[in-house]
């Protein structure tokens, strides 16, 4: 208990916890799960966009998203390295992710069906994305908190190309513009359920915000994004789909529909259309690479030995 | 033209190699790899940009690089078969990669001193994205050949599935030829030295033999390709195809 | 217009299945089953034509068959989602070929009855069809769930794969709906018991269990589909979007 | 000695030979290749075609296509059908043509590269297989006879229909046409090496004529396909490429340009571009319908024991 106090006046004091730190096993648990949970989200998320690069519609878009997929990977190597200070590693972590035992952000449980799910998914996802993790960028983890720094500027850098993209659809052909048009329709609200319950309804999150590992609650947040939002789709010239959706001038914010809440639980517990093919893949993808993984140990194995047997 | 024609050549064998390479994004056997490959088929996206759009501007019809990437039909595209080949495992990718670049690298070198300023620009960043992949692909191939028993035998078999795609790499076609005179390209078959060197120290090290090939396979420079190309092409050219004249 | 999209849901559901089916083409694993496949797709896409050839004169635009079946953008298309799975294995493609032809035995069945002309000229050659599909591919099941260990794993994990996508073949879209109340077509869930009926006496046999499905999968009739769909369709229409306007 | 003439005795007067008749070794053998050949050569002519099901430009192009190469499969059963007749198994034939000892016709090593190749192969291969076959209708042994009459009447049906469709293409849009145009240049000369090298170099033909297992020489089959073929690619307004192709008044026919010999023997000794490709899919069909093959089998084994007990 005087542990506890000492530990969280540290974090009062903003001052940042680091790996080799003293601190409390929940706190490290909630930390371990919150940045194997976001190591995840980047490797599954590069499932749904990598369905479209042998498709891409130009080779400058190609590029593009090929360089935005690679980002992905590379924040997962990131949080896995953070995560991997607390004492887990990224291979016991994967193997979480693969027995479903772990989770991801559901929103890359819907699948990718058109080219302007491209965009849309920069401009809404990665929009999300970035609302959450500014503020973790001064998460009290030192680790996560710089891992966050990183990935935050690339990540704003993803959310104005996915807008650029939309912008040339809405502005295009006819058939192109009810291409961005489907694409909001489907992602505007499993973006919003990005942000978790209701405060209300939000287990983990009273604790969180006492060690500042969480800044703002789930409703703060989903207002922020709507109000940056709603603007742009305004520019774009496209409706987002929220009948209810109407500027509240008292509050300064947009007021918002009901979410479907059975819908958000439905994902989160493995009924969205593609949670199965998502595993499904990863899993794929580390079985069949297995053999590879050992011939590298094989190998630097042998290697080590050669090095010895020649000093 | 020839140089038009030797330029889409050249286009082509990078787009195609790229397009591979991006088939593996998310599906690498360790995160390094979902960052790597991407590397590289960016980099060969990258020079077949600057090569489109160099083509395009030879030709001068007005057609821009992605008419020339993607509205082109199977039997105009003039990629060496190598490149097209499907990815396969891992150890064929590698391998693919290593004979490639093994190649582009002493190329992109030669192509310095080009008497196209474009192609001289294109070599000079070229040359160090091949050395690149030639050390990347290398040490895989090391690796693997130098492994376990399934990835020595899995790296035996890419070698006696792909070795035989490689002597087209040397041939020129007469468009190439012609360039060649004129000093706008280097002389394919003048890197057989480097490569063989590059190809002969991995494959020393990887524990590898060249096999003799009795039949080496060309045809793609003639338009002859393997019949994986035209899935490819399929993919790759659906939405120019399907929203013609859209900008994107 | 109602009619006109509950055909095209039928049209969708035949060819995307059928499509899948001569995916096998010449890699069947028996030569038998290289005849019984093509049998099966030809089966079912010569219904998608005279489904789709109805509704071209329904929609009364002057699209004709193949613009209806190849020129619909992804979005469009009506199938349910279980015949656009991936082949899979043997096992898989086996029992979605059963879990589909247990649900339009009866249909057909039913529509024999129609108050359209052209239905009820489907459903009398269909329904003896999907009567030969049920045999043979519940024969291909009960083989393969009690054969040797490896192939009842298989079998199973067919079952788990494709099981949650069966429920989606009992709902009507309001297109549907709206066909069903005018006595076109016959509605939808009253196949329930046929269906259960057939594929639990095959998975008695075949000693499988039909799995709890906690979370039904849905949403081919409003065009949202798997990842899968749109990559069948690059190469389907690839001729088609590749050659606008040309005969065939 | 005795027997021998009696055998060709018996084959002299058009008698046919039976599985169960006594018949010389050679002749034994000679059938099990060439009927083995032959039914291999359905089998793998089902790939080439195969390739195209998935991007046939019609519905009515898709299914007659999976019609024709269902037929091929067909084709295929009945021949090993009549092989098996003479002693060996099916599965023996298979085995050694994924071995590479055992050959199948080489024009199957020849990609296809565009929906004319379809029309091509069906016009110019279907064409020259019939030319080969009509003779074997009448040949010696019996099962290979009544084999070959049906899979003539089918041939001549995809030759027709393969006609149709170059006929549409060369009708069609100047890119069809050229299309067609284009894939007559690639398939004619592979299509006059069908007929086997020049009756001067061809092993077997003697001793083959001799049993009536052949009726016409390579090159008198040759002749004829071109006499027949060449008048129908002028309809069409397509251009044979052979620049030494001409009318010869005084034989009847037409005079044709040299093969290219070093081609021809290039591919049947493993170097076309395909033969690596078609055995490999061939065998992977085979490899990966094992666990099929073989649940088969032992459910078979359960059932009959299952019958047996109840009995």
């Amino acid at each position: 208990p005087e542990f506890l106090a000492r530990f969280q006046a540290r974090i009062d004091a903003e001052e940042k916890i680091e790996p080799n730190d003293a601190m409390p096993e929940g706190y490290r648990r909630t930390l371990v799960r919150q940045i194997g949970q976001h190591a995840h989200s980047e490797i599954v998320g590069m499932l749904p966009e990598g369905n479209w690069i042998t498709r891409a519609p130009s080779l400058k878009r190609k590029a593009a998203l090929l360089a935005k997929v690679q980002d992905e990977g590379g924040h997962g190597l990131y949080l896995y390295a953070a995560a991997e200070t607390l004492g887990v590693s990224r291979e016991e972590m994967t193997e979480e992710l693969h027995a479903g035992k772990a989770k991801y952000s559901s929103i890359f449980n819907y699948p990718t069906l058109s080219w302007a799910d491209i965009g849309t998914i920069g401009w809404l996802v990665d929009g999300a994305a970035i609302m959450n993790q500014i503020p973790l960028c001064r998460c009290s983890f030192g680790p996560y908190a710089r891992a966050m720094i990183r990935v935050c500027k690339e990540e704003s850098f993803h959310q104005r190309q996915g807008y650029e993209i939309v912008m040339t659809l809405a502005r295009g052909t006819p058939a192109q513009r009810e291409m961005a048009q489907d694409a909001l329709n489907r992602w505007w609200w499993p973006s919003l359920m990005m942000f978790g319950p209701h405060d209300a309804d939000s287990e983990h999150s009273d604790q969180s915000m006492a060690w500042k590992i969480k800044r703002f609650s789930n409703d703060e947040l989903r207002q922020k994004f709507i109000d940056a939002t709603v603007p742009q789709a305004e520019f774009l010239g496209l409706s987002v789909p929220d009948e209810d959706l109407k500027w509240n001038e008292e509050k300064n914010g947009y007021d918002h529909g009901e979410i479907d809440w059975s819908e958000f639980w439905r994902v989160v517990k493995g009924g969205g259309q593609m949670n199965v093919d998502r595993i499904r893949d990863r899993k794929a993808a580390w079985d069949n690479g297995a053999w590879v993984r050992e011939a590298a140990r094989a190998h630097a194995a042998k290697r080590a030995t050669r090095k010895q047997a020649a000093e | 033209m020839a140089r038009l024609e030797a330029v889409l050549e050249l286009a082509d064998d990078h787009l195609i190699l790229g397009h591979r390479i991006s088939e593996w994004c998310g599906h690498a056997p360790m995160l390094e790899e979902d960052l790597a490959l991407p590397n590289m088929a960016l980099d060969l996206i990258g020079t077949a940009r600057v090569l489109y759009d160099h083509a395009a501007k030879l030709e001068g019809k007005g057609r821009s690089e992605d008419d020339l990437a993607m509205l082109r039909v199977e039997r105009e595209y003039r990629n060496c078969l190598l490149v097209e080949r499907p990815n396969g495992d891992f150890a064929q990718t590698m391998l693919r990669q290593l004979y490639f670049a093994a190649f582009m690298e002493p190329f992109w070198k030669a192509a310095l001193g080009s008497s196209d300023e474009i192609i001289r620009g294109v070599a000079g960043k070229a040359v160090k994205e091949m050395a690149y992949h030639i050390r990347h692909a290398g040490e895989w191939v090391i690796r693997l050949g130098d492994g376990t028993e399934e990835s020595a035998r899995r790296m035996q078999g890419a070698v006696t599935e792909l070795h035989r795609f490689t002597g087209e790499l040397f041939e020129s076609s007469p468009a190439a030829a012609a360039c060649e005179a004129e000093g706008v390209l280097p002389v394919r078959a003048d890197m057989r030295g480097d490569w063989d060197r590059v190809i002969g120290m991995v494959f020393g090290e990887a524990l590898l033999e060249q096999p003799d090939i009795p039949f080496p396979q060309t045809g793609g420079r003639a338009g002859i390709h393997g019949e994986q190309l035209g899935h490819l092409l399929a993919e790759m050219q659906y939405l120019q195809r399907a929203y013609p004249g859209a900008e994107w």
